[in-house]
């Protein structure tokens, strides 16, 4: 299969380029992820009013949402990622879905773990079979499985390789099972309501929610940016620009 | 013709060999020698796409292999450290799955191939109830059948006695007599009755 | 403060406390963990790089 | 097309001559069954609740633990390698092999269900929803699984490594299976359960082949 693409894919598909690219970026991503985390943080936890069904319990959302929408997003960048890498053979790709992963699996677990938390007071128990807390759970055995096969593999491109196929197959999968796991749900007693299906939510409690959205974007940009240079020097250790640089820092 | 541009390979961070150049004319032999870890073996496995951790290209006839695998890999027969050979079912069976495989093993009859191989009358004995050395000649036997322009052979004549040495011997040299390639490893002294063996010699490749 | 009368009261949460602050500390802790391990696995690298660039100099 | 139907009789040979690869999983199947109403309780009412549940669980596991020596023997014997060097297409080989192993387990497994459903006290109307919906599911599973299998054959502790990959993957045919036969028990309709449990099966079939084909590749040329 050959497709032309533009220079600037390309150019991505260079360690040493790509490694430039991202500690340019690096910087402004970390500065806006903790003005907008400081920001949301205080803003969520402070100065947005309390809900007039859950009280103050349910500011628990400003860090449960971000981080469920976050794990989503993160599966499907990886999965775009291993497309990009199995399909045009381009190293940085598999390191970019590979470093993804973990990053993935902390907000999923986040997720799980505000969302059974805020579950107690809502519900009266620390965890509740409820269609998206078991959507996301799923989620995060696919995270397991892909990390695992990562590092089940002795030969690292042979493993990356493995875990493009594996988490294309898991992103063709995760509809059927959303709505699976729907349709299942409906069938047992569903929760009355849920952690995100609210009704219109008033300007002051959005808005800081957007905000962590966002400062929660940034930081995972951070992230993933951070481990992907690592990788990177990792993987070209013996390329003439990663030796150059390593005797720069010593 | 085999022509092989610019191949390298590199595994566990260690250069087997670099900037390899050759081009493998019918009727030739192309022995790969060098020390147990130098490459040999995977050098003829890249040669048969089994492995992707190289650098390079490969053509034959004119075009890439790349490109076109299927045009090369029928005309490519590769016979390698594993037998190929199924424990439980019998060496006429073993035979005849290969022959679905490679329309090309027509050559002979698999009757006429086990008996070159002396296993006539063991055709329909399970694979697990022959030795080791009898189940090597089932898996040789594919060499009789094979009327493949290209042999690539890694290791053809171990577990083997001196007859059947002999035998394949001139089973390779009759092969590349008619217009075939043939490109191999071995331990054995390797010689062919008026055939030029080509050498490639991969420790004196790497100069690192 | 905000929505709170005091202090004391924001700890409080409306009687959710344990819940608020339970989630947001597991929340930061993640966080904290996610940086803390991209920090050591930067220092490791570079301190094997370290090493054997000096075995390097005392080999030539 | 032939080259798929060759694949198939030797698999069916191959799979005929060492007989006890396919008793055992059926045996576990039977096996991990007859532990629930030492578990749990022999109580009809109890089991018969717990029965759909328990019998789809159970095949979803006995399907898995035979997944592992799909291709491992053609791994280690080195007629998967062949394969790969000759003209064939290891599409085609996939789907020969993955629908010789469902012949082998689920189709079998299916049949046998029906005398387990008994000895679980599952109500008379139910053990058509059972078969059909095991029928219908098991073949996604062999498929799905079969990823699971080409990804991890060149490694040597595949085994638990599959089960953690693949049975996330099995979750929704888990959810419709036993959803079917539940809904057997109640009296209710089950056409839209199996329904989907088709169309989940035609999808994977769609699918699955390319990329159990791009797993083989991948293990052997690591």
């Amino acid at each position: 299969m050959k497709i032309n693409m533009p220079r600037w894919f390309y150019q991505l598909a260079s360690p040493k380029w790509s490694y430039d690219f991202m500690g340019i970026l690096l910087p402004w991503f970390a500065t806006a992820a903790l003005l907008l985390l400081g920001v949301g943080f205080v803003w969520g936890l402070v100065f947005a009013p309390p809900d007039y069904q859950q009280g103050n319990s349910y500011r628990i959302i400003f860090i449960h949402v971000p981080s469920a929408i976050l794990a989503q997003s993160c599966f499907m960048l990886m999965a775009v990622a291993s497309g990009i890498g199995l399909v045009w053979k381009m190293k940085v790709a598999h390191i970019v879905a590979k470093s993804a992963a973990p990053i993935g699996a902390s907000m999923t677990i986040i997720a799980l773990a505000t969302g059974a938390i805020w579950g107690k007071p809502t519900w009266g128990a620390w965890w509740v079979w409820d269609a998206r807390l078991t959507s996301m759970l799923i989620l995060l055995f696919l995270y397991v499985g892909i990390i695992a096969l990562y590092s089940a593999f002795s030969n690292k491109s042979s493993g990356e390789q493995a875990a493009a196929i594996l988490t294309l197959v898991g992103l063709v999968n995760i509809p059927i099972i959303k709505y699976s796991v729907e349709w299942w749900n409906t069938l047992h007693q569903p929760a009355t309501f849920t952690l995100t299906k609210k009704p219109a939510m008033p300007p002051e409690m959005w808005l800081p929610l957007l905000v962590m959205v966002l400062g929660y974007y940034c930081f995972f940009a951070f992230l993933l940016m951070a481990r992907t240079r690592l990788e990177l020097l990792e993987r070209e250790n013996k390329s003439s620009w990663v030796i150059a640089l390593i005797n720069e820092k010593i | 013709m085999l022509t092989v541009k610019d191949l390298s390979c590199e595994r566990d961070d260690r250069v087997l060999f670099e900037r390899l150049n050759f081009t493998l004319r019918a009727g030739e032999v192309l022995q790969i020698e060098g020390q147990n870890g130098s490459g040999k073996t995977s050098l003829l496995r890249i040669l048969c796409g089994l492995s992707s951790s190289f650098e390079g290209d490969i053509f034959w006839q004119q075009d890439n292999v790349h490109e076109k695998p299927t045009v090369y890999l029928r005309q490519l027969l590769y016979v390698g450290h594993h037998a190929g050979i199924k424990a439980s079912l019998t060496a006429e069976e073993n035979l005849r799955w290969m022959q679905t495989l490679h329309p090309l093993l027509n050559r002979c009859s698999i009757t006429y191939a086990l008996k070159q191989v002396g296993l006539f009358g063991y055709e329909d004995v399970p694979c697990y109830a022959l030795s080791a050395g009898q189940q090597r000649r089932v898996s040789l036997a594919r060499l009789y059948l094979s009327a493949h322009p290209l042999w690539i052979l890694d290791e053809p004549f171990t577990a083997l006695d001196k007859k059947g040495v002999l035998e394949k011997e001139l089973l390779i040299a009759q092969h590349v007599r008619g217009g075939g390639l043939c490109i191999l490893t071995t331990h054995h002294d390797f010689d062919l009755p008026d055939i030029a063996v080509r050498r490639l010699n991969l420790d004196l490749l790497v100069t690192a | 403060m905000g929505y709170f009368n005091s202090f004391s009261d924001f700890l409080d949460m409306g009687g959710h406390a344990l819940y608020v602050w339970l989630s947001y500390a597991i929340t930061l802790l993640i966080f904290i963990a996610n940086i803390l391990s991209l920090w050591l696995k930067k220092r490791a690298f570079f301190n094997l790089a370290k090493r054997h660039a000096k075995r390097e100099q005392r080999n030539s | 097309m032939s080259f798929f139907v060759h694949t198939l009789q030797r698999d069916l040979l191959l799979a005929f001559r060492n007989r006890n690869d396919i008793v055992n999983p059926l045996a576990f199947f039977v096996i991990v069954i007859a532990l629930f109403p030492l578990a749990v309780s022999p109580d009809a009412s109890v089991l018969s609740t717990i029965a759909p549940g328990i019998i789809w669980v159970a095949a979803l596991l006995a399907t898995l633990l035979s997944m592992d020596g799909l291709f491992k023997n053609d791994f280690d014997d080195g007629t998967l390698e062949q394969v790969l060097v000759s003209p064939q297409s290891l599409v085609l080989l996939a789907l020969g092999k993955v629908f010789s192993h469902w012949l082998m387990s689920g189709f079998l497994l299916a049949l046998l269900s029906p005398l387990l459903a008994v000895m679980l006290f599952l109500p008379t109307q139910a053990i058509l929803a059972l078969v059909s919906s095991l029928l219908l599911g098991t073949p996604t599973l062999s498929l799905i699984g079969a990823i699971g299998a080409g990804l991890t054959v060149g490694l040597r502790k595949g085994g638990v490594l599959i089960s953690l990959l693949v049975l996330p993957l099995y979750i929704p045919v888990l959810i419709f299976g036993a959803g079917a036969v539940q809904a057997g028990v109640m009296g209710m309709p089950i056409a839209g359960y199996l329904a989907l449990l088709g169309a989940i099966m035609v999808f994977s079939l769609m699918f699955a082949p390319f990329a159990v084909a791009a797993a083989l590749k991948l293990s052997i040329r690591n």
